[in-house]
């Protein structure tokens, strides 16, 4: 009964347009997690602000076959969904093929067909933009950063921000530790302690909760999060962090639905159209630190600064891009080694 | 600080709300039921102290509020087991999914929110002094020193005092509580309700030491390892002051052997708790047959007077 | 006349189905040692229970010192100075004997080294008052049993009890323990206590006792002065009719060759005791052989032994002139059958149905499982007349036999053991609890089963019933085999010296 | 002589009838008769209705709670109803949750036969995904109908592996299985996070924390275009010689008596070693397979999060069972449906949490019922009362009485 339902409405991805679309939502985690999901459910709201319709979400879906069958109901009285996890990814392309009139958006992914479309934003921008400022604030020269995973999308973002610290302050180091959690808030405090005891003063956390950045305040180091704002944790130590901004994209692709005009593709959105951006400085970072972030905000913006152009030493010393080039999409996305002046080890 | 200070600094920090849970575990298991409830009972712990403080309770009352609702969940524990004489095997469990589910349940419109208010640092003058782990020592929370004198005081409690005496007679032999007049029920209903109360403070002083606010399921699997701690420690407070810190330990030494720039055994040093534990309890079966291995005789058996064993 | 200490009326309690106190009455004066006789399973020990505020009665009036109690709790009881040794002793096996006494005191207070000298002294006095020795630093688990009894003496006695309860004292003692254990009452007797004793000895009921109240089947039948009575009434009293002797007119057939021959066995108890201590033995085709002795010298350990649940580490078995090594599996095969101790505990699992209990020697053998496979259907109809023919009373084969009575559960024990035609038969205490009826019933049965040329193990208390069935009886004390009795030529007098005299002489040396 | 100087001064309180100036020691008793509950010993099971009206029970108490946050419960069981078994879809997934569930049910069930108390379903679970995968890793180039049968091998074999280790330690170190059960689920789980962001990692994955997805010969045909595998045919495989093996075998009988009585089963000759390690091993197995037709059937490679929980749920669903073979199957769809109907009506605007709630207030309801359905009201007998009613004595009554004092 599956296929005759949905054929039965109205096709989204038929190019003929709905007026009302009815949205939905896959969550990895809560809303409530402070971080991934949050800003995405952020973006939520924000569409049906803006659009006046309402979006349905579904939270705590796991990278499994849960997934499948969230999506596959969903699919059945949804024309849009929008699947945030990257590990959804498969699960998207099979009910996808069975459902060829609703329109599905998976986030990080790279696999596409004429209903699935894929979005993603470079955040590494963003980081770059922490480090700029992470660079300046550092009296020790000596930077932490908390990684969940030792995986690509992390490493990047770790590069970049060293890259953007070095840019600054050639003599800076940044210690990595991997916390192989995405949350859980007493071990990735657990993690940034181990960083503040060898000495660093600026805390960096990829991870979805804030408590890395608790610590490093408590312990009176400067404290840089992700994905969310997460200033309201901690003003003292605040500096910034990349934050995601989806709500602006969600709408464009939603609108686009309803004038028929969607295509399936990959969008990679970036500081540029404000998929990505760096969330307001903390009280205690000075102007002209700010004011330096937000000159290279503008060089990126412009396309005149590439956090991954060479000359790119990596953690061993050898040479991986030479001046002149640039790392491409592909072999950021795949990134799997150290930029130099990152300590930290990438487990094989 | 050296090197030693800073771990120790970490398990501490780390082992504080494994060691209250531990505690809470403990008492209920010293009068002869097992608590495997402890992760529903720390996560409503601490959603109810997040509660609290999102209604600008403060801290103080928001750890009582959080020390009430494992107490609310311990009661739920006793009245299935001692009273109903369920299976305290499946009570734990249906109180850790209960747990898990109402927590997140609650704290939906608060999620994410930052939790006002810390707990104070006590600032120990002299202890600075003190060469190698002086610093760590002042300047603990104060429900750090609380935790390790209630460890020190539940041990003189149950090893020294007649109450204890009480307790302990009715872990190993409730029969002959009841003859001697120790109302078996209720001090069966008093330490698991208890217990449940300091497995619910160590969800809420997990809330106020290591995440700025509630998320669901943030107490991530602690409550399971402060059950395998009380094994550990052999149902002996003092140990599980010891126990907590190591395994505490454990993690932060992860770590620091990460920042070493060694590969990572991360995972197995995870599981290395979990395998001591195990060890532990080998080690004590290896031992004569006839030893007392601490473990309370009665545990996970229900007792009713007029019927025969 | 002496004002009543205790007075119990119409005392009525219920388990279950179980009616086992039904109006009993009982009253008891102070400065006395007042048995209570009664067989097993009579209610004595409820009636008391209830007396110690441990059950609550369902019916019926208590007074103690002419004042109504209404309910009662141990507690309360206590307060009131009544205290209990309980049959099964209710002591904490993990905490010393000054420890256990101090349980439940009221108060909080703590036990440092002060309040542990304070409290030996006292312990002290009470020992060398009424001459109850024991340990007082070692865990009760690591005391004997008589040691174990003393400390629950003491405790009573601590607590202030002037109505004193002892359940059985005496079935765990050998006959010296229990003679000192009747001086210790004797003593508190003097010192103007009530001292109420129950037990199933008309001996030692005629020589301590002052009065007796006799209890049948729930009810107490009566009571009266020990010096106007007799054993003999008594017994008729206590089993409600005259005693006979079954089996005492037949025909004895003429043992065979040697079935079974012990040498030199050795074995642990539980608490890794040497039990027994080289035990020498052996039983002929169609022999009785009755083993007498007093509870707790190895008998157990040796029934245990004989049919490869416990393991030994001396000595040899011998069956049919082959080794046999421990495990059940072997004995069971080999044609020898058991009759445990305790029939709920070891031979029958309560909760399973009669037809899964009648299976469970047989559902091994290749007639009953082909290829492992078991299917009820084939086994019902032989059951059915085994239950038939051994006159076990239940509502069917799926009953669950927790839900017979006590004769109908022995009775199918019985029935199961002897379906395999053992060739050996080892029964221990297999007339316990059984009312007159089913006692003959089962006695019947074990001469049949020597006249078909089994060889018997005869392992009981009953002094009385070793004497009767038994072709060749021998006593076991501290775990060694004495004296060897034949038929016709058994000397109670001797007998009875062997199971105590021999233990006394060891104990002074 | 301390603590001897209470007793015959102890004071017993005392109101005669006549003197009772409230008269309630009267009034109290004057319908003549007074209830009292007790757990009576003979029932020692409930009737099969106890665990349904305990779950509507807990629906009714969720119900509630849902209706505080703003719903209609009604309209919410409807469509976790619908979600769930309703359409022809939603039964296939029902299924195809119920299938782990069942497998690990049973295996525990199993254990809980003779009270082993494996609370390592988990574990073996997880033991069972990794041991299958590992065929698929180190075994690359098999002819392709070898996959199948060498991966349920593997998968068995690892779950009882690691199922049996609490058996060993239990039988020769005495060691309580429970805990070291329950240790085994943490140290799976830490090992298979090791292996699917480590070594197995699929190279072309992005760093997914996964392994390569498995080729079309290491994955379990499905039925009918649902995703219900071939997983359920073991499933319901395992149940049928589950309740075989236990009704009309020579080792169910034993693992009844064992179950009845430990005691009584070495007096039967029954070796209790060597039963709870065989029992351990195939409790193990069984969950083992579960996790190999989830990884095989489902998942198609290993994965992060392979496991929701089913090792655990499984216990509740082998004790709402009653360990019984039918109990099983329909309990694992029961709560096969929970899961999948608790993700249907999120778009409700119901939290995923409600799910877990519901499982939670059911086991609690369900424990509580079981035990109520085995009290008995007794009427305690007038002519008690008679006797006692003359003088209630207040001290007495609180000095507690029982399990109900
Ligand atoms: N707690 C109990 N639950 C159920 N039935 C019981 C309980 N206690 C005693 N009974 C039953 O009540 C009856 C009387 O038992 P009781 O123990 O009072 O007898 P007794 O005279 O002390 O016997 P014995 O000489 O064996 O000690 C028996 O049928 C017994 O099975
Ligand atoms: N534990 C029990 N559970 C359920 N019913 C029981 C239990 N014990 C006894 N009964 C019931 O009570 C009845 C009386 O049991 P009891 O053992 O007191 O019989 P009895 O009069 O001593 O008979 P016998 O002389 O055969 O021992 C039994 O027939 C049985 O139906
Ligand atoms: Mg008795
Ligand atoms: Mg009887």
């Amino acid at each position: 009964g599956v296929a005759t339902q949905s054929s039965s409405q109205a096709g989204a991805a038929s190019g003929q347009g709905i007026k009302k679309p009815r949205v939905a939502f896959v969550y990895l985690g809560p809303p409530g997690d402070g971080g991934w999901t949050y800003q995405h459910d952020q973006g939520r709201k924000y569409l049906e602000n803006q659009l006046g319709i309402k979006a349905d979400y579904v939270e705590n879906v796991p990278e499994s076959a849960d997934a499948e069958r969230v999506l596959t109901q969903l699919a059945q009285n949804h024309d849009i969904i929008f699947a945030t996890s990257f590990g959804y990814q498969d699960y998207v392309y099979d009910v996808a093929q069975k459902f060829p009139h609703v329109i599905f958006m998976h986030c990080a992914g790279y696999k596409t067909a004429p209903n699935m479309g894929t979005y993603f934003g470079r955040n590494y921008q963003a980081s770059y933009l922490a480090g700029v400022a992470a660079g300046k604030m550092t009296k020790k020269n000596l930077l932490g950063y908390v990684g969940a995973f030792p995986i690509p999308e992390v490493i990047y973002n770790i590069n970049a921000f060293t890259r953007g610290a070095q840019s600054v302050n050639p003599k800076v180091k940044v210690k990595v530790v991997w916390s192989n959690t995405w949350f859980d808030p007493a071990t990735e405090r657990q993690a940034a302690g181990s960083l503040l005891d060898q000495g660093v003063d600026v805390v960096a956390a990829y991870q979805d909760s804030p408590a890395s950045l608790q610590a490093a305040q408590e312990r009176g180091a400067y404290a840089i999060g992700n994905d969310s704002d997460m200033g309201r944790y901690v003003p003292d130590a605040y500096i910034t962090n990349p934050v995601w901004n989806w709500g602006p994209y969600y709408v464009k692709v939603v609108k686009e639905v309803m004038d028929g005009t969607w295509k399936s593709g990959q969008y990679l959105g970036g500081l540029k159209d404000g998929m990505v951006g760096l969330a307001p400085f903390g009280k205690n970072v000075p102007q002209d630190v700010q004011n330096l972030v937000e000159k290279d905000k503008e060089e990126i913006t412009a396309g005149k600064l590439d956090p991954f152009h060479g000359p790119i030493y990596d953690a061993s010393g050898e040479l991986r891009v030479p001046a002149g080039s640039k790392l491409t999409d592909q072999q950021i996305l795949s990134m799997n080694w150290f930029v130099q002046g990152v300590e930290g080890t990438i487990p094989k | 600080m050296g090197v030693m200070a800073q771990l120790l600094g970490a398990a501490i920090g780390e082992g504080t709300p494994l060691l209250l849970a531990a505690l809470g575990c403990l008492l209920s298991e010293r009068v002869g039921i097992i608590n495997l409830g402890a992760e529903g009972m720390m996560l409503m712990g601490a959603v109810s102290t997040a509660l609290v403080s999102a209604q600008g309770g403060d801290v103080w009352v928001a750890l009582v509020c959080g020390a009430a609702a494992g107490g609310v969940l311990g009661v739920l524990h006793a009245l299935t087991t001692v009273t109903l004489r369920a299976n305290q095997i499946v009570s734990g469990l249906a109180i850790t999914l209960f747990g898990t589910g109402l927590s997140a349940y609650l704290g939906k419109p608060i999620a994410g929110n930052p939790v006002p208010g810390a707990i104070p640092v006590l600032n120990l003058p002299l202890l600075d002094k003190i060469p190698w782990i002086g610093p760590v020592f002042a300047h603990l929370d104060v429900v750090v020193w609380f935790s390790v004198i209630l460890a020190v005081a539940l041990f003189l409690y149950i090893e020294r005092t007649s109450w204890g005496l009480n307790l302990r007679a009715v872990g190993d032999s409730p029969a002959t509580a009841d003859v001697m007049g120790i109302h078996v029920l209720r001090h069966r209903y008093a330490y698991v309700v208890l217990g449940g109360m300091l497995v619910g403070l160590s969800g809420a002083y997990l809330l106020f030491s290591t995440s700025p606010s509630w998320v669901e399921g943030m107490t991530a699997g602690r409550g399971w390892i402060a059950v395998a701690l009380v094994i550990f420690a052999r149902w002996n407070p003092v140990r599980a002051v010891f126990g907590a810190y190591l395994f505490g330990g454990l993690d932060a030494l992860g770590f620091r052997i990460q920042l070493m720039g060694t590969e990572t055994p991360s995972y197995f040093l995870k599981m290395l708790p979990y395998v001591l534990t195990v060890v532990v309890l080998m080690i004590l079966g290896l031992r004569s047959r006839r030893r007392y291995s601490g473990m309370p005789l009665s545990l996970g058996s229900a007792y009713v007077r007029e019927e025969r064993s | 006349m002496v004002e009543a200490s205790v007075e119990m009326r119409g005392i009525v309690k219920r388990f279950g189905d179980v009616l086992a106190n039904d109006g009993a009455t009982f009253i008891a004066r102070p400065g006395e040692i007042h048995a209570l006789l009664g067989e097993n399973g009579a209610g004595k020990s409820t009636l008391m229970s209830i007396l110690s505020g441990l059950y609550r009665r369902d019916a019926g009036e208590i007074r103690l010192r002419g004042r109504p109690v209404q309910r009662c709790s141990p507690a309360v009881a206590a307060q009131m100075g009544i205290g209990m040794v309980y049959q099964n002793f209710r002591l904490v096996p993990t905490l010393t004997p000054v420890e256990n006494t101090v349980l439940g005191d009221k108060g909080f207070r703590w036990l440092g080294p002060a309040w542990r000298r304070q409290k030996e002294a006292e312990l002290r006095e009470l020992i060398e008052r009424f001459g109850l020795r024991f340990p007082l630093h070692r865990p009760v688990q690591e005391l004997s049993l008589g040691e174990q009894q003393r400390v629950e003496i003491v405790k009573v006695l601590y607590r202030g009890a002037d109505i004193v309860i002892l359940d059985e004292p005496t079935s765990v003692l050998t006959p010296r323990e229990a003679e000192d254990l009747f001086l210790a009452l004797r003593e508190m007797k003097q010192a103007g206590k009530t001292v109420i004793v129950t037990t199933h000895k008309l001996k030692e009921v005629m020589a301590w006792s002052d009065r007796i109240t006799v209890m049948r089947k729930g009810r107490t039948i009566r009571t009266m002065e020990t010096r106007e009575t007799n054993e003999r009434e008594l017994a008729r009293l206590m089993v409600g009719r005259e005693v006979s002797s079954a089996g005492t007119g037949r025909e004895r057939p003429r043992p065979g060759g040697v079935l079974l021959r012990v040498k030199g066995l050795t074995a642990l108890g539980e608490q890794g005791h040497p039990a027994l201590r080289g035990i020498d033995l052996e039983v002929r085709r169609g022999e009785v052989v009755g083993i007498a002795g007093v509870a707790g010298n190895g008998q157990r350990e040796l029934a245990e032994c004989l049919t490869g649940l416990r393991s030994w580490t001396e000595g040899t078995v011998e069956f049919e002139g082959e080794a046999l090594t421990p495990g059940t599996r072997g004995f069971i095969r080999r044609g020898i059958a058991h009759i445990p101790e305790d029939r709920m505990k070891m031979g029958l699992a309560g909760r399973l149905s009669v037809f899964d209990n009648l299976l469970l020697k047989s559902y091994r053998r290749k007639d009953v499982s082909p290829w492992g496979l078991l299917l009820p259907g084939r086994r019902r109809e032989p059951m059915e007349t085994l239950i038939k023919k051994f006159e076990v009373k239940t509502p069917s084969l799926s009953t669950p036999v927790r839900q017979l009575s006590g004769g109908n559960q022995q009775k199918l024990l019985f029935a199961r053991e002897v379906e395999q035609r053992p060739k050996l038969m080892v029964a221990v205490h297999p007339t316990q609890g059984l009312d007159v009826g089913a006692a003959e019933a089962v006695h019947r049965i074990l001469l049949d089963l020597r006249d078909a040329g089994t060889g018997i193990v005869l392992i009981s208390e009953d002094l009385d019933e070793v004497i009767q069935l038994s072709d060749r009886v021998v006593v076991i004390s501290r775990g060694t085999i004495h004296g060897e009795f034949f038929r016709g030529r058994t000397d109670r007098e001797a007998i009875g010296l062997l199971m105590a005299g021999v233990s006394s002489e060891e104990e002074a040396g | 002589m301390k603590g001897g100087t209470s007793q015959s001064a102890a004071p017993i309180p005392q109101t005669s009838a006549a003197t009772d100036p409230t008269g309630q020691g009267r009034r109290r008793h004057s319908k003549g008769r007074r209830f009292r509950v007790v757990i009576d010993p003979a029932k020692t099971s409930s009737p099969w209705w106890i665990p349904v009206a305990s779950a509507v029970a807990a629906l009714v108490f969720c119900g509630l709670l849902i209706a505080a946050s703003g719903l209609n419960p009604f309209a919410v069981y409807a469509a976790m109803f619908q979600g769930a078994f309703g359409t022809a879809y939603g039964l296939g997934e029902t299924w195809v949750k119920a299938i782990p569930l069942l497998l690990c049910g049973i295996g525990v069930a199993l254990a809980y036969r003779i009270a082993f108390w494996n609370i390592g379903a988990e574990g073996q679970f997880l033991a069972g995904a990794i041991g299958a995968t590992a065929v698929s890793i180190y075994l690359p180039h098999l002819p392709g109908p070898a996959y199948i049968p060498l991966m349920f091998a593997a998968g068995a074999l690892a779950g009882a592996l690691w199922g049996v280790v609490p058996g060993v330690l239990r039988v020769y170190l005495r060691v309580n299985e429970l805990i070291s059960s329950l240790m085994l689920n943490y140290i799976a789980a830490l090992l298979l996070d090791d292996f699917v962001f480590g070594p197995w990692k699929d190279p072309m994955g992005f760093n997914f924390p996964g392994t390569p997805m498995f080729t079309p010969d290491e994955q379990l045909m499905t039925f009918g275009g649902s995703r219900v595998h071939l997983g359920l045919v073991f499933a319901l495989a395992a149940t049928l010689i589950y309740g075989l093996v236990l009704g009309y075998t020579r080792w169910g009988y034993e693992l009844r008596v064992l179950g009845a009585s430990p005691e009584v089963a070495r007096y039967g000759g029954i070796s209790i070693g060597r039963t709870i390690l065989v029992v351990a091993l195939f409790s193990g197995a069984l969950s083992g397979i579960a996790g190999m037709a989830e990884v095989s059937g489902v998942a198609h490679r290993l994965m992060y999060g392979i496991s929701p929980g089913y090792g655990y749920t499984a216990i509740i669903v082998a004790w709402i069972a009653r360990l019984h073979p039918v109990g099983l199957v329909v309990a694992s769809l029961f709560f096969g449906g929970i899961i999948v109907g608790g993700y249907a009506v999120q778009t409700m605007g119901l939290p995923a949490s409600m799910s877990l709630m519901i499982q939670g207030a059911i086991l609690l309801f369900l424990i509580g019922g079981e035990m109520i359905s085995r009290l008995r009201i007794v009427m305690e007998e007038p002519e008690g009362h008679r006797i006692s009613s003359g003088d209630g004595v207040a001290a007495l009554d609180k000095g507690g009485d029982g399990a109900w004092g």
